[in-house]
Protein backbone atom coordinates (compact mmCIF):
# COMPACT_ATOMS: atom_id res chain seq x y z
CA UNK A 1 0.00 0.00 0.00
CA UNK A 2 1.67 3.52 -1.00
CA UNK A 3 1.16 5.90 1.54
CA UNK A 4 -1.02 9.42 0.99
CA UNK A 5 2.26 11.65 0.79
CA UNK A 6 3.38 9.65 -2.07
CA UNK A 7 0.49 9.43 -3.83
CA UNK A 8 -0.20 13.29 -3.66
CA UNK A 9 3.22 14.13 -4.83
CA UNK A 10 3.18 11.44 -7.91
CA UNK A 11 -0.03 13.98 -8.40
CA UNK A 12 1.94 16.83 -8.53
CA UNK A 13 4.41 15.63 -10.59
CA UNK A 14 2.54 14.20 -13.40
CA UNK A 15 0.18 17.64 -13.42
CA UNK A 16 3.88 19.36 -13.97
CA UNK A 17 4.01 17.36 -16.83
CA UNK A 18 0.85 18.13 -18.20
CA UNK A 19 0.83 21.89 -17.99
CA UNK A 20 4.61 21.63 -19.15
CA UNK A 21 3.13 20.05 -21.98
CA UNK A 22 0.30 22.59 -22.63
CA UNK A 23 2.83 25.47 -22.38
CA UNK A 24 4.56 24.53 -25.50
CA UNK A 25 1.37 26.06 -27.10
CA UNK A 26 2.76 29.17 -25.34
CA UNK A 27 5.85 28.64 -27.37
CA UNK A 28 5.31 27.77 -31.09
CA UNK A 29 1.62 30.33 -30.89
CA UNK A 30 0.82 31.25 -33.46
CA UNK A 31 -1.78 34.06 -32.56
CA UNK A 32 -1.17 36.00 -29.29
CA UNK A 33 -4.55 34.19 -28.70
CA UNK A 34 -3.14 30.60 -28.83
CA UNK A 35 -0.53 31.93 -26.47
CA UNK A 36 -2.56 33.74 -24.16
CA UNK A 37 -5.13 30.16 -23.99
CA UNK A 38 -1.65 28.55 -22.78
CA UNK A 39 -1.52 31.41 -19.70
CA UNK A 40 -5.18 30.44 -19.20
CA UNK A 41 -4.55 26.39 -18.57
CA UNK A 42 -1.19 27.62 -16.30
CA UNK A 43 -3.43 29.80 -14.08
CA UNK A 44 -5.83 26.64 -13.80
CA UNK A 45 -3.58 24.17 -13.02
CA UNK A 46 -1.30 26.57 -10.99
CA UNK A 47 -4.02 26.88 -8.79
CA UNK A 48 -4.81 22.72 -8.81
CA UNK A 49 -0.54 22.30 -8.20
CA UNK A 50 -0.96 24.64 -5.14
CA UNK A 51 -3.93 22.98 -3.64
CA UNK A 52 -1.79 19.54 -3.80
CA UNK A 53 1.70 21.55 -2.53
CA UNK A 54 -0.93 22.92 0.45
CA UNK A 55 -1.76 19.25 1.69
CA UNK A 56 1.82 17.73 0.94
CA UNK A 57 3.51 20.49 2.56
CA UNK A 58 0.86 21.32 5.15
CA UNK A 59 0.63 24.81 4.77
CA UNK A 60 -2.85 26.57 4.67
CA UNK A 61 -2.22 29.54 3.35
CA UNK A 62 -1.45 27.97 0.23
CA UNK A 63 -5.25 27.37 -0.35
CA UNK A 64 -5.36 31.90 -0.01
CA UNK A 65 -2.68 31.45 -2.53
CA UNK A 66 -4.65 29.55 -4.93
CA UNK A 67 -7.85 31.80 -3.93
CA UNK A 68 -5.73 35.02 -5.05
CA UNK A 69 -5.18 33.38 -8.72
CA UNK A 70 -8.51 32.35 -9.23
CA UNK A 71 -9.65 35.66 -8.63
CA UNK A 72 -7.13 36.90 -11.20
CA UNK A 73 -7.81 34.25 -13.51
CA UNK A 74 -9.67 36.51 -15.88
CA UNK A 75 -7.29 39.80 -15.80
CA UNK A 76 -5.01 38.98 -18.58
CA UNK A 77 -7.71 37.68 -20.60
CA UNK A 78 -9.37 41.33 -20.07
CA UNK A 79 -6.31 42.81 -20.31
CA UNK A 80 -5.37 41.33 -23.42
CA UNK A 81 -8.93 42.24 -25.33
CA UNK A 82 -9.97 45.85 -23.76
CA UNK A 83 -10.32 48.11 -26.05
CA UNK A 84 -9.28 51.78 -25.84
CA UNK A 85 -11.82 54.89 -26.03
CA UNK A 86 -11.37 56.57 -29.40
CA UNK A 87 -9.61 59.71 -29.63
CA UNK A 88 -12.23 62.63 -29.41
CA UNK B 1 -12.07 5.20 3.15
CA UNK B 2 -12.49 8.53 2.88
CA UNK B 3 -8.55 9.20 2.22
CA UNK B 4 -8.64 6.46 -0.33
CA UNK B 5 -11.87 7.96 -2.22
CA UNK B 6 -10.11 11.36 -2.22
CA UNK B 7 -7.16 10.02 -3.87
CA UNK B 8 -9.16 8.81 -6.72
CA UNK B 9 -10.92 11.72 -7.63
CA UNK B 10 -7.35 13.21 -7.25
CA UNK B 11 -5.78 11.08 -9.96
CA UNK B 12 -9.15 11.04 -12.22
CA UNK B 13 -8.72 14.46 -12.42
CA UNK B 14 -5.11 14.04 -14.04
CA UNK B 15 -6.69 12.48 -17.39
CA UNK B 16 -8.88 15.72 -17.31
CA UNK B 17 -5.72 17.70 -16.86
CA UNK B 18 -3.75 15.83 -19.67
CA UNK B 19 -6.91 15.68 -22.18
CA UNK B 20 -7.00 19.97 -21.51
CA UNK B 21 -2.96 19.92 -22.10
CA UNK B 22 -3.00 17.23 -24.83
CA UNK B 23 -6.05 19.60 -26.56
CA UNK B 24 -4.48 22.57 -26.54
CA UNK B 25 -1.73 21.34 -28.15
CA UNK B 26 -3.17 18.87 -30.92
CA UNK B 27 -6.35 20.61 -32.06
CA UNK B 28 -5.98 22.78 -35.20
CA UNK B 29 -7.49 26.32 -34.25
CA UNK B 30 -8.15 28.65 -31.69
CA UNK B 31 -11.52 27.99 -31.36
CA UNK B 32 -11.47 24.48 -31.34
CA UNK B 33 -8.41 24.60 -28.68
CA UNK B 34 -10.59 26.93 -26.23
CA UNK B 35 -13.21 24.01 -26.32
CA UNK B 36 -10.94 21.62 -24.78
CA UNK B 37 -9.21 23.72 -22.44
CA UNK B 38 -12.37 25.16 -20.79
CA UNK B 39 -14.58 21.42 -20.88
CA UNK B 40 -11.54 19.69 -19.31
CA UNK B 41 -10.02 21.97 -17.48
CA UNK B 42 -12.92 22.73 -15.10
CA UNK B 43 -14.00 19.34 -14.77
CA UNK B 44 -10.68 18.23 -13.94
CA UNK B 45 -10.11 20.80 -10.99
CA UNK B 46 -13.69 20.22 -9.70
CA UNK B 47 -12.30 16.29 -9.30
CA UNK B 48 -8.88 17.32 -7.62
CA UNK B 49 -10.99 19.53 -5.21
CA UNK B 50 -13.44 17.36 -4.93
CA UNK B 51 -10.61 15.25 -3.62
CA UNK B 52 -8.73 17.58 -1.27
CA UNK B 53 -12.08 18.27 0.61
CA UNK B 54 -12.44 14.41 1.29
CA UNK B 55 -8.10 14.33 2.39
CA UNK B 56 -8.00 17.56 4.11
CA UNK B 57 -10.98 17.22 6.41
CA UNK B 58 -12.11 20.16 7.86
CA UNK B 59 -14.99 22.39 6.66
CA UNK B 60 -13.56 25.65 6.14
CA UNK B 61 -11.39 24.42 4.13
CA UNK B 62 -13.27 22.70 2.11
CA UNK B 63 -15.43 25.57 1.47
CA UNK B 64 -12.52 27.84 0.38
CA UNK B 65 -11.72 24.74 -1.88
CA UNK B 66 -15.10 24.94 -3.59
CA UNK B 67 -15.09 28.94 -3.56
CA UNK B 68 -12.04 28.79 -5.45
CA UNK B 69 -13.40 26.34 -7.92
CA UNK B 70 -16.64 28.39 -8.63
CA UNK B 71 -14.25 31.41 -8.99
CA UNK B 72 -11.98 29.62 -11.70
CA UNK B 73 -15.13 28.20 -13.59
CA UNK B 74 -16.25 31.81 -13.85
CA UNK B 75 -13.30 33.39 -14.32
CA UNK B 76 -12.85 30.99 -17.27
CA UNK B 77 -15.84 31.20 -18.81
CA UNK B 78 -15.74 34.55 -19.20
CA UNK B 79 -12.02 34.27 -20.50
CA UNK B 80 -12.42 32.22 -22.63
CA UNK B 81 -15.13 33.79 -24.25
CA UNK B 82 -13.34 37.14 -24.34
CA UNK B 83 -10.04 35.00 -26.20
CA UNK B 84 -12.57 33.75 -28.88
CA UNK B 85 -14.37 37.46 -29.46
CA UNK B 86 -10.87 38.57 -29.71
CA UNK B 87 -9.91 35.88 -32.35
CA UNK B 88 -13.02 36.52 -34.36
CA UNK B 89 -11.95 40.28 -34.35
CA UNK B 90 -8.85 39.58 -35.67
CA UNK B 91 -9.34 36.94 -38.19
CA UNK B 92 -12.05 39.75 -39.99
CA UNK B 93 -9.17 42.32 -39.74
CA UNK B 94 -6.43 40.26 -41.71
CA UNK C 1 23.02 21.33 1.72
CA UNK C 2 20.58 20.00 0.71
CA UNK C 3 19.78 19.58 -3.02
CA UNK C 4 16.75 21.18 -3.32
CA UNK C 5 18.60 24.07 -2.44
CA UNK C 6 21.28 23.36 -4.79
CA UNK C 7 18.63 22.85 -7.45
CA UNK C 8 17.12 26.11 -7.08
CA UNK C 9 20.20 27.97 -6.11
CA UNK C 10 21.69 27.21 -9.85
CA UNK C 11 18.57 27.87 -11.37
CA UNK C 12 19.21 31.20 -9.63
CA UNK C 13 22.30 31.79 -10.92
CA UNK C 14 21.41 30.81 -14.38
CA UNK C 15 18.19 33.16 -14.33
CA UNK C 16 20.44 35.79 -13.24
CA UNK C 17 23.28 35.36 -15.50
CA UNK C 18 20.52 35.14 -18.59
CA UNK C 19 18.93 38.19 -17.75
CA UNK C 20 22.14 40.38 -17.17
CA UNK C 21 23.48 39.31 -20.54
CA UNK C 22 19.98 40.01 -22.14
CA UNK C 23 19.72 43.71 -21.01
CA UNK C 24 23.29 44.60 -22.01
CA UNK C 25 22.88 43.12 -25.61
CA UNK C 26 18.98 44.11 -26.40
CA UNK C 27 18.36 47.13 -28.00
CA UNK C 28 14.42 46.98 -27.46
CA UNK C 29 13.61 48.77 -24.31
CA UNK C 30 11.14 46.25 -23.38
CA UNK C 31 13.07 43.43 -24.32
CA UNK C 32 15.42 45.03 -21.49
CA UNK C 33 12.92 45.59 -19.13
CA UNK C 34 11.66 41.75 -19.10
CA UNK C 35 15.48 41.16 -18.85
CA UNK C 36 16.19 42.95 -15.94
CA UNK C 37 13.20 41.41 -14.27
CA UNK C 38 14.96 37.99 -15.20
CA UNK C 39 17.56 38.75 -13.57
CA UNK C 40 15.64 40.34 -10.67
CA UNK C 41 13.75 37.39 -10.11
CA UNK C 42 17.02 35.23 -10.01
CA UNK C 43 18.36 37.12 -6.81
CA UNK C 44 15.34 36.20 -5.03
CA UNK C 45 15.73 32.56 -5.80
CA UNK C 46 18.77 32.66 -4.70
CA UNK C 47 17.79 34.12 -1.53
CA UNK C 48 14.60 31.49 -1.25
CA UNK C 49 16.62 28.65 -1.44
CA UNK C 50 19.11 30.00 1.05
CA UNK C 51 16.66 30.29 3.50
CA UNK C 52 14.77 26.92 2.27
CA UNK C 53 15.23 24.46 5.48
CA UNK C 54 13.60 21.29 4.72
CA UNK C 55 10.40 19.75 3.91
CA UNK C 56 9.16 20.31 7.33
CA UNK C 57 11.15 22.72 8.89
CA UNK C 58 10.03 26.49 9.02
CA UNK C 59 12.39 28.71 7.15
CA UNK C 60 14.12 31.51 7.40
CA UNK C 61 11.82 34.79 7.65
CA UNK C 62 14.54 36.90 6.88
CA UNK C 63 15.71 36.64 3.33
CA UNK C 64 11.06 36.22 2.62
CA UNK C 65 10.97 39.30 4.31
CA UNK C 66 13.91 41.04 1.88
CA UNK C 67 12.28 39.44 -1.34
CA UNK C 68 8.83 40.58 -0.31
CA UNK C 69 9.44 44.00 -0.70
CA UNK C 70 11.52 43.23 -3.11
CA UNK C 71 8.74 41.69 -5.50
CA UNK C 72 6.59 44.90 -4.96
CA UNK C 73 9.06 47.49 -5.63
CA UNK C 74 10.72 45.61 -8.66
CA UNK C 75 6.94 45.57 -10.24
CA UNK C 76 7.17 49.53 -9.74
CA UNK C 77 10.13 49.88 -10.92
CA UNK C 78 9.00 47.86 -14.27
CA UNK C 79 6.00 50.50 -14.60
CA UNK C 80 8.05 53.05 -14.26
CA UNK C 81 10.66 51.49 -17.03
CA UNK C 82 7.68 50.92 -19.31
CA UNK C 83 6.19 54.96 -18.50
CA UNK C 84 9.62 56.34 -19.44
CA UNK C 85 9.55 54.17 -22.28
CA UNK C 86 6.54 55.40 -23.61
CA UNK C 87 7.31 58.72 -22.95
CA UNK C 88 9.76 58.37 -25.01
CA UNK C 89 8.44 57.09 -27.96
CA UNK C 90 6.54 60.30 -27.67
CA UNK C 91 9.27 62.13 -27.94
CA UNK C 92 10.30 60.65 -30.90
CA UNK C 93 7.64 61.40 -32.57
CA UNK C 94 7.30 64.78 -31.87
CA UNK D 1 22.03 12.73 0.00
CA UNK D 2 19.06 10.91 -0.87
CA UNK D 3 17.47 11.64 -4.26
CA UNK D 4 13.39 11.45 -3.74
CA UNK D 5 10.51 12.47 -5.92
CA UNK D 6 10.91 15.89 -4.29
CA UNK D 7 13.44 16.59 -6.26
CA UNK D 8 12.09 15.06 -9.36
CA UNK D 9 9.35 18.01 -8.62
CA UNK D 10 12.31 20.37 -7.76
CA UNK D 11 14.38 19.93 -11.24
CA UNK D 12 11.15 20.09 -13.61
CA UNK D 13 10.34 23.78 -12.20
CA UNK D 14 13.45 24.42 -12.16
CA UNK D 15 13.77 23.10 -16.09
CA UNK D 16 10.71 24.62 -16.94
CA UNK D 17 11.51 28.15 -15.27
CA UNK D 18 14.72 28.14 -17.11
CA UNK D 19 13.37 27.17 -20.30
CA UNK D 20 10.63 30.01 -19.83
CA UNK D 21 13.05 32.38 -19.15
CA UNK D 22 14.94 31.76 -21.95
CA UNK D 23 12.60 31.54 -24.76
CA UNK D 24 10.96 34.88 -23.09
CA UNK D 25 14.39 36.43 -23.93
CA UNK D 26 15.45 34.76 -26.80
CA UNK D 27 13.11 35.42 -29.68
CA UNK D 28 12.44 38.89 -31.41
CA UNK D 29 8.57 38.42 -31.18
CA UNK D 30 8.13 41.11 -28.49
CA UNK D 31 4.26 39.35 -28.00
CA UNK D 32 5.49 36.08 -27.32
CA UNK D 33 8.24 37.31 -25.15
CA UNK D 34 5.73 39.49 -23.08
CA UNK D 35 3.45 36.28 -22.74
CA UNK D 36 5.97 33.59 -21.96
CA UNK D 37 7.29 36.15 -18.87
CA UNK D 38 3.61 36.17 -17.67
CA UNK D 39 4.16 32.63 -17.78
CA UNK D 40 7.34 32.69 -15.87
CA UNK D 41 5.72 35.24 -13.26
CA UNK D 42 3.12 32.27 -12.54
CA UNK D 43 5.33 29.43 -12.40
CA UNK D 44 7.48 31.21 -9.83
CA UNK D 45 4.97 31.95 -7.88
CA UNK D 46 4.52 28.55 -7.41
CA UNK D 47 8.02 27.43 -6.82
CA UNK D 48 7.64 30.48 -3.68
CA UNK D 49 4.81 27.87 -2.76
CA UNK D 50 7.26 24.83 -3.15
CA UNK D 51 9.93 26.28 -1.31
CA UNK D 52 7.51 26.68 2.18
CA UNK D 53 7.54 30.90 1.33
CA UNK D 54 3.55 31.13 1.01
CA UNK D 55 4.19 35.09 2.05
CA UNK D 56 5.68 35.48 -1.37
CA UNK D 57 3.50 32.89 -3.21
CA UNK D 58 1.13 35.02 -2.53
CA UNK D 59 2.45 38.60 -3.45
CA UNK D 60 3.76 37.04 -6.73
CA UNK D 61 0.35 35.38 -7.37
CA UNK D 62 -1.63 38.58 -7.03
CA UNK D 63 1.19 40.91 -8.79
CA UNK D 64 1.90 37.87 -11.26
CA UNK D 65 -1.79 37.54 -12.35
CA UNK D 66 -3.16 40.50 -11.58
CA UNK D 67 -0.71 43.58 -12.44
CA UNK D 68 2.41 42.92 -14.07
CA UNK D 69 0.82 41.12 -17.28
CA UNK D 70 -1.96 43.32 -17.77
CA UNK D 71 0.88 46.41 -17.19
CA UNK D 72 3.08 44.68 -20.22
CA UNK D 73 -0.19 43.58 -22.35
CA UNK D 74 -0.57 47.70 -22.02
CA UNK D 75 2.93 48.22 -23.03
CA UNK D 76 2.57 46.07 -26.29
CA UNK D 77 0.59 48.38 -27.65
CA UNK D 78 2.80 51.38 -27.96
CA UNK D 79 5.71 49.61 -29.57
CA UNK D 80 6.61 52.50 -32.44
CA UNK D 81 8.85 51.98 -35.26
CA UNK D 82 12.50 51.52 -33.73
CA UNK D 83 10.47 48.55 -31.91
CA UNK D 84 8.53 46.32 -33.77
CA UNK D 85 10.60 43.56 -33.12
CA UNK D 86 12.86 43.16 -30.50
CA UNK D 87 16.13 43.80 -32.12
CA UNK D 88 19.48 41.89 -32.99
CA UNK D 89 21.99 41.18 -30.30
CA UNK D 90 25.25 43.96 -31.04
CA UNK D 91 27.43 41.99 -32.20
CA UNK D 92 30.49 44.07 -30.64
CA UNK D 93 29.19 44.01 -26.99
CA UNK D 94 28.95 40.31 -27.32
CA UNK D 95 32.59 38.92 -26.23
CA UNK D 96 32.54 41.62 -23.42
CA UNK D 97 29.54 40.25 -22.19
CA UNK D 98 30.07 36.71 -22.12
CA UNK D 99 33.15 37.45 -20.12
CA UNK D 100 31.68 39.77 -17.89
CA UNK D 101 28.88 37.04 -17.67
CA UNK D 102 31.51 34.36 -16.33
CA UNK D 103 32.43 36.60 -13.65
CA UNK D 104 29.42 37.56 -12.73
CA UNK D 105 27.99 33.92 -12.40
CA UNK D 106 31.51 32.64 -10.84
CA UNK D 107 30.85 35.40 -7.62
CA UNK D 108 27.07 34.40 -7.46
CA UNK D 109 28.35 30.74 -7.08
CA UNK D 110 30.88 31.58 -4.64
CA UNK D 111 28.61 33.86 -2.80
CA UNK D 112 25.55 31.34 -2.55
CA UNK D 113 27.97 29.09 -1.80
CA UNK D 114 29.21 30.50 1.47
CA UNK D 115 25.67 31.85 2.39
CA UNK D 116 24.39 28.26 2.59
CA UNK D 117 26.91 26.28 3.89
CA UNK D 118 27.62 28.89 6.90
CA UNK D 119 24.95 27.65 8.69
CA UNK D 120 26.60 27.51 12.23
CA UNK D 121 27.03 30.48 13.91
CA UNK D 122 24.10 33.35 15.08
CA UNK D 123 22.20 33.50 11.69
CA UNK D 124 19.73 35.97 11.84
CA UNK D 125 17.06 33.27 11.79
CA UNK D 126 17.56 32.58 15.18
CA UNK D 127 17.18 36.18 16.63
CA UNK D 128 13.62 36.41 14.90
CA UNK D 129 12.28 33.51 15.65
CA UNK D 130 13.69 33.90 19.50
CA UNK D 131 12.56 37.73 19.37
CA UNK D 132 9.06 36.76 17.85
CA UNK D 133 7.39 37.26 20.98
CA UNK D 134 7.95 40.24 21.60
CA UNK D 135 7.40 41.18 18.10
CA UNK D 136 3.32 41.91 18.40
CA UNK D 137 2.93 39.42 15.80
CA UNK D 138 3.58 35.72 15.43
CA UNK D 139 3.98 35.23 11.84
CA UNK D 140 7.80 35.52 11.55
CA UNK D 141 7.77 37.15 8.42
CA UNK D 142 5.10 40.21 9.64
CA UNK D 143 7.63 40.68 12.50
CA UNK D 144 10.99 40.94 10.44
CA UNK D 145 9.15 43.88 8.15
CA UNK D 146 7.10 45.49 10.56
CA UNK D 147 9.16 45.51 13.79
CA UNK D 148 13.31 43.91 13.51
CA UNK D 149 13.64 45.43 9.86
CA UNK D 150 11.18 47.81 9.84
CA UNK D 151 13.98 50.61 8.86
CA UNK D 152 14.40 48.73 6.08
CA UNK D 153 10.25 48.76 5.05
CA UNK D 154 10.10 52.27 5.56
CA UNK D 155 12.49 52.73 2.69
CA UNK D 156 11.02 50.33 0.31
CA UNK D 157 7.58 52.28 0.82
CA UNK D 158 10.14 56.19 -0.30
CA UNK D 159 11.52 53.61 -3.14
CA UNK D 160 7.41 53.01 -4.17
CA UNK D 161 6.66 56.24 -3.69
CA UNK D 162 9.76 57.60 -5.35
CA UNK D 163 8.85 55.37 -8.54
CA UNK D 164 5.06 56.35 -8.49
CA UNK D 165 6.06 60.14 -8.56
CA UNK D 166 8.31 59.45 -11.74
CA UNK D 167 5.55 57.81 -12.91
CA UNK D 168 2.74 60.73 -12.05
CA UNK D 169 5.79 63.08 -13.48
CA UNK D 170 6.30 61.47 -17.34
CA UNK D 171 3.03 62.11 -18.14
CA UNK D 172 -0.53 62.05 -18.38
CA UNK D 173 -2.85 58.72 -17.80
CA UNK D 174 -3.64 56.01 -20.65
CA UNK D 175 -6.81 56.33 -22.62
CA UNK D 176 -9.25 54.97 -20.12
CA UNK D 177 -11.00 52.15 -21.68
CA UNK D 178 -14.52 51.52 -23.82
CA UNK D 179 -17.39 50.36 -21.72
CA UNK D 180 -17.12 46.93 -20.98
CA UNK D 181 -19.99 44.49 -22.49
CA UNK D 182 -22.14 42.70 -20.42
CA UNK D 183 -19.83 39.60 -19.60
CA UNK D 184 -17.02 41.38 -18.21
CA UNK D 185 -18.93 44.07 -16.76
CA UNK D 186 -20.44 41.19 -14.52
CA UNK D 187 -17.20 40.03 -13.86
CA UNK D 188 -15.67 43.23 -12.73
CA UNK D 189 -18.68 43.54 -10.61
CA UNK D 190 -18.45 40.37 -8.90
CA UNK D 191 -14.87 40.01 -8.51
CA UNK D 192 -13.79 43.45 -7.43
CA UNK D 193 -15.58 43.52 -4.50
CA UNK D 194 -14.31 39.83 -3.64
CA UNK D 195 -10.77 41.54 -3.75
CA UNK D 196 -11.43 44.17 -1.22
CA UNK D 197 -12.55 41.00 0.91
CA UNK D 198 -10.16 39.10 0.60
CA UNK D 199 -7.17 41.59 0.85
CA UNK D 200 -8.80 42.86 4.03
CA UNK D 201 -8.41 39.58 5.18
CA UNK D 202 -4.89 39.15 4.63
CA UNK D 203 -4.22 42.23 6.10
CA UNK D 204 -6.17 41.08 9.13
CA UNK D 205 -4.51 37.76 8.80
CA UNK D 206 -0.81 38.72 8.17
CA UNK D 207 -0.49 39.52 12.05
CA UNK D 208 -0.38 35.59 12.65
CA UNK D 209 -0.77 33.62 9.54
CA UNK D 210 1.02 34.52 5.60
CA UNK D 211 -0.41 37.68 4.48
CA UNK D 212 0.02 41.50 5.32
CA UNK D 213 0.30 44.84 4.10
CA UNK D 214 2.42 43.93 0.91
CA UNK D 215 0.12 41.10 -0.14
CA UNK D 216 -2.81 42.51 0.45
CA UNK D 217 -2.24 46.25 -1.15
CA UNK D 218 -0.62 43.85 -4.30
CA UNK D 219 -4.44 42.70 -4.26
CA UNK D 220 -5.79 45.76 -3.68
CA UNK D 221 -4.06 47.03 -6.40
CA UNK D 222 -5.42 44.08 -8.70
CA UNK D 223 -8.63 45.21 -7.79
CA UNK D 224 -7.88 48.70 -9.16
CA UNK D 225 -6.73 46.82 -12.34
CA UNK D 226 -9.83 45.41 -12.91
CA UNK D 227 -12.18 48.06 -12.17
CA UNK D 228 -10.08 50.30 -15.03
CA UNK D 229 -10.59 47.38 -17.23
CA UNK D 230 -14.25 47.43 -16.69
CA UNK D 231 -14.08 51.00 -18.22
CA UNK D 232 -12.85 53.16 -14.97
CA UNK D 233 -12.25 56.53 -15.92
CA UNK D 234 -9.55 58.55 -13.49
CA UNK D 235 -12.67 60.43 -12.15
CA UNK D 236 -13.90 58.01 -10.44
CA UNK D 237 -10.87 57.53 -8.41
CA UNK D 238 -11.24 59.36 -4.90
CA UNK D 239 -10.42 63.57 -4.91
CA UNK D 240 -6.77 64.25 -6.21
CA UNK D 241 -6.15 65.77 -2.74
CA UNK D 242 -7.05 62.53 -1.32
CA UNK D 243 -4.79 60.51 -3.58
CA UNK D 244 -1.98 62.22 -2.72
CA UNK D 245 -2.80 61.87 0.84
CA UNK D 246 -3.46 58.20 0.23
CA UNK D 247 -0.16 57.74 -0.98
CA UNK D 248 2.03 59.04 1.42
CA UNK D 249 0.43 57.45 4.54
CA UNK D 250 2.49 54.61 4.83
CA UNK D 251 5.72 56.61 5.03
CA UNK D 252 3.68 59.30 7.41
CA UNK D 253 1.99 56.17 9.58
CA UNK D 254 5.80 55.02 9.68
CA UNK D 255 7.26 57.85 10.75
CA UNK D 256 4.57 58.98 13.29
CA UNK D 257 4.92 55.65 14.97
CA UNK D 258 8.79 55.62 14.96
CA UNK D 259 8.88 59.19 16.43
CA UNK D 260 5.97 58.14 18.95
CA UNK D 261 8.46 55.94 20.24
CA UNK D 262 11.29 58.33 20.99
CA UNK D 263 9.10 60.46 23.29
CA UNK D 264 8.67 57.15 25.41
CA UNK D 265 12.94 57.53 25.43
CA UNK D 266 12.79 54.95 23.44
CA UNK D 267 14.85 54.88 19.60
CA UNK D 268 13.38 55.75 16.88
CA UNK D 269 10.41 52.94 15.43
CA UNK D 270 11.35 50.95 18.90
CA UNK D 271 7.70 50.31 19.90
CA UNK D 272 6.78 50.58 23.30
CA UNK D 273 6.27 47.49 25.16
CA UNK D 274 2.49 45.93 24.93
CA UNK D 275 1.84 48.34 21.93
CA UNK D 276 3.74 46.65 19.30
CA UNK D 277 0.48 44.68 17.87
CA UNK D 278 -1.44 47.41 17.79
CA UNK D 279 0.76 49.70 15.96
CA UNK D 280 2.13 47.18 13.53
CA UNK D 281 -1.68 46.69 12.63
CA UNK D 282 -2.39 50.82 11.66
CA UNK D 283 0.84 50.84 9.70
CA UNK D 284 0.44 47.82 8.26
CA UNK D 285 -2.91 49.65 7.51
CA UNK D 286 -1.76 52.68 5.65
CA UNK D 287 1.08 51.14 4.17
CA UNK D 288 -1.55 48.90 2.23
CA UNK D 289 -3.64 51.80 0.93
CA UNK D 290 -0.61 53.43 -0.18
CA UNK D 291 0.74 50.68 -1.61
CA UNK D 292 -2.50 49.87 -3.60
CA UNK D 293 -2.85 53.61 -4.66
CA UNK D 294 0.77 53.80 -6.24
CA UNK D 295 0.53 50.40 -7.99
CA UNK D 296 -3.14 51.17 -9.13
CA UNK D 297 -1.55 54.74 -10.82
CA UNK D 298 1.20 53.02 -11.97
CA UNK D 299 -1.46 51.13 -14.12
CA UNK D 300 -2.92 53.92 -15.38
CA UNK D 301 0.31 54.54 -16.75
CA UNK D 302 0.92 58.96 -15.56
CA UNK D 303 -0.63 61.42 -13.82
CA UNK D 304 -5.23 60.99 -13.70
CA UNK D 305 -6.59 64.05 -15.29
CA UNK D 306 -7.89 65.47 -12.26
CA UNK D 307 -4.09 66.04 -11.39
CA UNK D 308 -3.50 67.91 -14.27
CA UNK D 309 -6.38 70.20 -13.90
CA UNK D 310 -5.22 70.92 -9.76
CA UNK D 311 -1.92 71.83 -10.68
CA UNK D 312 -2.35 74.56 -13.36
CA UNK D 313 -5.58 75.82 -10.86
CA UNK D 314 -2.61 76.15 -8.16
CA UNK D 315 -0.82 77.88 -10.84
CA UNK D 316 -3.34 80.45 -11.77
CA UNK D 317 -3.85 81.15 -8.08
Amino acid sequence: MIDMDTLLLTAAVLLLVTLITGLVRALIGPSLQDRMLSIQLLGTGGVALLILLGLLLKIEALVDTALVLALLAAVAAAALTRRETPHD
Amino acid sequence: MTELLGSLFILASLAFFAAGSIGLLRLPDVHARLHALTKADNLGLGLLVAGACLIGGHLLLALKLLLVWLLVMFASAIAANLIARHAMKDGEES
Amino acid sequence: MMLTQLIFGIAGGLLFAMGLRSALIRESLLARILAVNVSGAGIFLAFVAIAYRGLEETPDPVPHALVLTGIVVAVSATALALALRRRLEEADDE
Amino acid sequence: MEITLWHLLDSLLAILLLGLAWSALSGTDLKRGVVLFMAFGLLLSLIWARLRAPDLALAEAAIGAGLSGALLLLALRDREKSENKAGQPMSLLRLATVLLMLLLAASFALAYVTAVTSNTGGRLAGLAFGNLEQSGVSNPVTAVLLNFRAYDTLLELAVLLAATLGILALGSERRPFRRPGVLLGALVTWISPLLVIVAGYLLWTGAHAPGGAFQAGALLAAAIVMLRLGGMTSEQLPHPLLQGWLLASGIAAFMLAGYLATFHDLAFLQYPAGWAGLLILLIESAAMLSIALSLGLAYLGGSPSGWDERSSRGKRS
